[in-house]
């Protein structure tokens, strides 16, 4: 229980320097973001001004510790400040919007790329010599390469352009409400297809080269001469004697790559025109929207900071070495 | 020590390299009784680690069985199918492995790796059944039975080999082949095993072929002895006699490398020089250059593996009658 | 030793491979002027304007863009600046990484424990969204600002690499037989450990560098590049912008994609290679 | 006895177990370990995986600094400023042999850029004379024609020749005592012996002091003018090598001998009544650290550490059986 101690201490520790980054950052950004925003708003007396500066807690005269209070302070109400871009709904509404679509869109292509990669990964590393693993093998070597984007446009000219299999973006056809239920659950699903099959294809070679390489070191250990010797089935020797030892590293990969589903995937959202927080994102540092970037980014590092937290614990149910004496 | 249940008819085996093959095990014969033990020594690169992979026909994927049988109480393994060898090894013969650190799988309980050795040769035998027979190989070996489900980390060298041997024991096979097994063992704690070894062997009496470069712990625990030098054997018979008087020249060096603990001590000379490469062997007899005794039709000829006194033979022009002397 | 490492390398089918795409791009980007049949900006010749949007022909085998640029030419002559920024941010990454994970590895301590922590918070943090704030952070657009902004972002991961082999490579005997002998540290660390960890970095040059084309294409793309230089992230902006789709024009964003995936190849297939080589196990007997 | 050259005065070793948080525990590797070693003797230090022999000899190397106690050579204390000073001068005096003969090359060095090293470092040759010296040293280790291994790489050579290449550039600084940990164990029986003989050798004739670090007895014994038994981080019997061997007084010397093969006698006799493993250096066990294992072991053996006893001239043993 030692590590788990441990591993709580290292996460409370890590919010906190996250926090404090996540406070400092827009501070360091060029232009006062307040001007910018009045510029907009033009025709405001210096009164509103003085108020929009407290709304967004950029009173640059009270000195930064004060500040830096008041905003732990809000943070702890759960109130992340007014967004400067979408002005004046909160932050927290602005990202109620996308945040679902991102995580639904991202989780699942990180799982199946996770559970596909892995699967095809050990199976042409237990069947090293075929022709067809190295196909396979050269296949992803070759698509890992290509920046992931330009993949979704081929999908989309090919699938969506030149022949309407699938629609050319957007996340759900506009005609239908989520009161629809099913028929609006269908189209989401319709919508996602595309841009989710980018995502799982292009990030698919890493867990397939990383499970690869660790079978075949585990295969060349001594227990898996054993295995055999003892006249153990093949599956059984494969999934109990070899990946079960490969896929721990793979594991806490899988987890680490959870992290960065909030991040969204922008470019996969540019092309499919996809309501993501990658694109939310984008916008809020062109148009210098300093709370909902923070808000973002605070997302981001605490969901980075969990999967992490949630890859030890995996790592420690699993690894029994590592469950005794400390991360391994 | 009635019939033969092990015999080795002139054995080749080894590795297809780049480079050409590798012939590790080179026309290798000898039989073993039931309940005796052979000590196979040698130096490291003499083959007898391929010699056991090939036995237990567990040879890596580019390592191949060249020609010569291995008769198992009658049945030639050599040509038996994957799957008749699968249902035959570790139901008849086991092996226990040099590396005690990672021969055990570090991420499953001892108890599931006893049980599934068991499971896969008695299929319809009951959790309840394997588990007891798993308690009761530990008891044999002297590991408390609270550790049946502790992992391989939380034990010692000397429990986890004592494991192995549990391990190889728990379909009771008649031939147990042991590769260097106390090798990256303390003194006290190899002194252990092999008593519980020498123990088991006469209550259980099965075979053992056990192999490492220890010779002098060779000459103690084995009744049948053989010296293997560059893939071929040089001598072999009972124990105690070739200890007395080695007749191949390397043996003799050999026995010549070893410090005594008790009596006087004289200066030792040992081996120079260092064996030959397996890739290109030479023609004559292997020992050739570092051999203090040789002459040149040693150079020339193969010596044949001739038995010179009961069942103690021996690879070497000086016995063989070579045409320039005896 | 490096003779062998050389011979073992080219004699890899995969690396071959991987070093003849290699030698391909550097022609191209070489020998641009004399291959392209028309400069990056040139929009007529003697016969006139060029027509814009032009469908692929033989005067203009990859067709013209909205503007009337030549593409098959563009194409060429991006291959000089994805190339370079591609492979100076892979240099600039590795050295990075190379010099940080040396001396944490080697001197452990305080030294350490600092590189270590400022590493973790890299690595924690996604790198695209990061680059996108510190490129906007920018101002001024261009190549270099590019190739600082991956360098910046892109050296954590070879950092903790590199870290973890120097670690290893430290326990190792030799190195404690040249302390004994009185070896100075600085030379432990270039003659004993560098020596032995050679083909990593390797690897992560590699690595960083197919991330670098990548990372330079993304930005592009976005529009974060300087949108006037010629490369193949600026035609794949200007193809998605211009909605190369609605004019079903393929030959916009085909051709620059597809050259940036070859690249990548070609140093996945020298990373694969050197992975061979370096490691017994995965090598093929 | 010649002069005394170095000294080893309550030398403790405790490394730090790294645990984040909980309190801080330590791996007691030495305990008050001291003995002395005079010029031209062979001095074996005999003893388990875990009974801190190897430290030992680190901490003279000066590759760990002792927690406590100190080491003196030449009467001067090698961790004091004097040596620290000239740190060079006390390295060309005491040079180290380590176990793994492959492990102790760079991999990617030839034997020349090796051997070189300590003759530019120690100032012992230029760049010109340097090849002369370093054929000189390999012939001296038996590797002749020189010509024939100087530009090899450590992988084309035997295990043999490897250690006969880690001695040379051992003695190639003309050192005063050698540090040998465990330098045959990896070796092929053939060759232990010749490098044995070597390292008796260079003791006869260039009066090179040893401190010869084995688990192996009778090793000990053919190469050891004097025999140190220590066990789990302490010194528990310490005297000529013959009479070590021949009266073991300390019950683990009995056991460690008639533990050890001895095809000259036949095993048939006595079985081992010892069992068990190597206490753990963590949480040592109390009084003697052998009483868990002792077969005579008293109920105040486990109350206090019982001190070293001179019981002959020159034969010491930690028990209080004497």
């Amino acid at each position: 229980m030692k590590y788990f101690l441990r591993r709580i201490l290292w996460l409370i520790f890590a919010i906190f320097v996250a926090l404090t980054i996540n406070f400092i950052l827009p501070r360091l950004m060029p232009g006062d973001p307040a001007t910018i925003l009045i510029q907009r708003l033009e025709g405001l007396e210096p009164s509103a001004i003085e108020a929009v500066r407290t709304a967004f807690g950029l009173e640059t005269d009270k000195n930064i510790v004060i500040q830096y209070w008041d905003y732990l302070v809000n943070l702890a109400h759960g109130d992340l400040g007014i967004s400067i871009s979408h002005y004046p709904t909160p932050v927290w509404d602005v990202l109620k919007k996308a945040l679902p679509w991102t995580i639904g869109l991202m989780g699942l292509s990180t799982i199946f790329s996770f559970v596909i990669g892995t699967f095809i990964g050990i199976g042409i590393a237990w069947k090293r010599k075929s022709k067809i693993s190295d196909a396979i093998l050269g296949l992803f070597l070759f698509i890992r390469s290509f920046p992931y984007f330009w993949f979704g446009l081929i999908l989309v000219y090919f699938l969506a352009f030149n022949n309407p299999f699938f629609p050319l973006g957007g996340a759900h056809s506009t005609r239908l409400m989520p009161a629809d239920g099913w028929a609006y659950f269908k189209s989401v699903l319709y919508h996602g297809f595309l841009p989710g099959l980018t995502i799982t294809i292009s990030s698919m070679g890493y867990w397939i080269l990383t499970i690869r390489n660790n079978m075949i070191n585990v295969l060349a250990e001594d227990y898996i001469t054993v295995a055999k010797a003892k006249g153990l089935s093949a599956s059984r020797i494969r999934n109990l004697y070899a990946a079960k030892n490969a896929i721990l590293p793979s594991i806490s990969g899988f987890a680490m790559a959870l992290g960065f589903v909030i991040g969204g995937s922008l470019l996969t959202e540019m092309v499919f025109s996809y309501p993501g927080v990658g694109f939310m994102l984008f916008q809020a540092v062109q148009q210098q929207d300093y709370p909902l970037l923070q808000a973002i980014f605070l997302f981001i590092i605490l969901g980075v900071l969990f999967s992490n937290f949630i890859a030890d614990i995996v790592i420690m149910l699993l690894d029994p070495r590592v469950r005794d004496g400390g991360s391994r | 020590m009635s019939d033969t249940i092990l015999e080795i008819d002139h054995l080749t085996a080894g590795y297809e390299t780049k480079m050409g093959d590798v012939l590790a095990v080179n026309d290798v014969s000898f039989d073993l009784k039931k309940g005796e033990l052979i000590g196979i020594a040698g130096e490291s690169g003499c083959g007898k680690s391929t010699l056991a992979y090939s036995i237990m026909n567990l040879l890596e994927d580019n390592g191949k069985i060249y020609s010569g049988e291995i008769r198992f109480s009658g049945k030639n393994m050599v040509d038996l199918s994957d799957k008749q060898i699968k249902n035959f090894r570790w139901k008849n013969m086991s092996m226990v492995f040099q590396s005690a650190m990672n021969a055990l799988n570090p991420v499953m309980k001892i108890s599931e790796q006893l049980i599934d050795a068991l499971k896969a040769h008695e299929k319809k035998i009951s959790d309840k059944e394997a588990r007891k027979r798993a308690k009761e190989m530990l008891k044999l070996v002297d590991i408390q039975i609270d550790r049946l489900d502790a992992y391989p980390h939380q034990l010692s060298g000397g429990m986890k080999q004592r494991v192995m041997i549990a391990m190889a024991m728990i379909l009771n096979p008649d031939l147990m082949i042991m590769d260097e097994p106390t090798t990256a063992l303390d003194v006290v704690v190899q002194r252990n095993i092999i008593e519980k070894v020498e123990e088991l062997r006469h209550e259980f009496n099965f075979s053992i072929i056990f192999i490492t470069h220890d010779l002098s712990l060779l000459v103690e625990i084995s009744d049948k002895l053989a010296i293997m030098y560059a893939g071929k054997i040089l001598e072999i018979g009972p124990a105690d006699r070739i200890y007395l008087n080695p007749l191949q020249p390397y043996t003799e060096g050999l026995m010549n490398s070893f410090p005594p603990l008790t009596g006087e001590l004289e200066e030792m000379s040992g081996i120079a020089g260092k064996p030959p490469d397996l890739l290109n062997p030479p023609q004559g007899c292997p020992f050739y250059p570092r051999c203090d005794k040789r002459m040149d039709i040693c150079q020339k000829t193969m010596p044949e593996f001739k038995e010179i006194e009961e069942n103690h033979k021996v690879r070497c022009h000086l016995y063989t009658g070579g045409n320039n002397n005896e | 030793m490096i003779k062998d490492m050389l011979k073992l390398f080219i004699s890899n089918k995969k690396a071959l491979t991987g070093v003849i795409i290699l030698i391909f791009f550097l022609t191209i980007a070489i020998f641009a002027p004399i291959i392209a049949p028309y400069g990056p900006k040139q929009s007529r010749d003697e016969s006139g304007k060029f027509e814009l949007r032009a469908e692929p022909s033989l005067k203009h085998p990859l067709g013209t863009s909205h503007a009337g640029y030549d593409l098959f030419s563009r194409l060429i002559y991006g291959t000089r600046l994805s190339l370079g920024v591609g492979i100076s941010t892979g240099i600039i990454t590795t050295f990075i990484a190379l010099t940080l994970g040396l001396f944490s590895g080697y001197y452990g301590g305080v030294i350490d424990e600092i590189i270590s922590f400022i590493n973790n918070i890299f690595l924690v943090i996604p790198s695209l969204p990061l680059v996108i704030v510190v490129a906007s952070y920018i101002t001024i657009k261009g190549v270099l600002p590019i190739i600082l902004v991956l360098s910046l972002t892109g050296w954590a991961w070879g950092t903790r690499v590199i870290r973890s082999q120097v670690l290893s490579v430290r326990e190792r005997e030799f190195v404690k037989v040249a302390e004994v002998l009185g070896e100075k540290p600085l030379i432990i660390v270039f003659r004993e450990i560098f020596p032995n960890i050679i083909s990593l970095v390797m690897a992560t040059f590699f690595t960083s560098t197919i991330a670098a084309v990548i990372g330079e294409a993304t930005l592009e793309f976005i529009g974060l590049g300087n949108l006037s230089t010629v490369t193949w992230g600026t035609m794949l902006y200007w193809a998605q912008n211009n909605a190369a789709l609605l004019y079903n024009a393929w030959w916009w964003f085909l051709p620059p994609g597809l050259f940036i995936g070859l690249l990548g190849t070609s140093f996945a297939l020298m990373n694969f290679a050197i992975d061979e080589i370096s490691n017994p196990k995965i090598r093929k007997r | 006895m010649s002069e005394k050259i170095l000294e080893l005065d309550n030398v403790s070793m405790h490394f730090p177990v790294k645990k984040f948080g909980s309190k801080e525990e330590y791996v007691h590797a030495m305990d008050d370990i001291s003995f002395s070693l005079y010029r031209g003797e062979i001095l074996s230090i005999v003893g388990e995986s875990g009974s801190g022999k190897t430290t030992t000899a680190n901490v003279v190397a000066k590759l760990h600094q002792p927690t406590s106690g100190n080491i003196y050579y030449n009467d001067k204390n090698i961790y004091g400023k004097e040596v620290r000073k000239n740190n060079l001068a006390y390295r060309k005096k005491v040079q180290m042999i380590f176990q793994d003969p492959f492990g102790a090359l760079n991999p990617t060095h030839t034997i020349r850029a090796i051997l070189e090293r300590p003759f530019l470092i120690h100032g012992l040759a230029d760049r010109n004379n340097v090849e002369e010296k370093i054929k000189d040293v390999l012939v001296q280790v038996g590797l002749e024609p020189a010509e024939q291994f100087i530009d090899k790489f450590p992988h084309e050579l035997s295990g043999g020749q490897l250690q006969r290449i880690n001695i040379a550039r051992a003695i190639s600084v003309d050192p005063e005592l050698l540090l040998a940990d465990e330098p045959t164990s990896m070796l092929d029986v053939s060759i232990r012996i010749i490098i044995m003989n070597m390292i008796k050798k260079f003791r006869d004739e260039e009066n090179i002091s040893y401190l010869y670090i084995t688990h192996n007895l009778a090793g000990a014994r053919y190469i050891a003018d004097r025999i140190g038994v220590m066990y789990a981080g302490m010194l528990m019997e310490l005297g000529p090598a013959e009479d070590v061997i021949k009266k073991a007084y300390h019950p683990y010397t009995q056991l460690l001998r008639s533990a050890a093969p001895q095809p000259e006698k036949g095993f048939r006799d006595g079985k081992l009544t010892t069992q068990g493993d190597i206490p753990s250096l963590v949480n040592p066990p109390s009084g003697c650290r052998f009483h868990p294992r002792c077969p005579e072991a008293k109920p105040e053996c486990s109350k206090a550490i019982p001190e070293m006893k001179k019981i002959e001239d020159n034969h010491y043993v930690r028990c209080i059986l004497y």
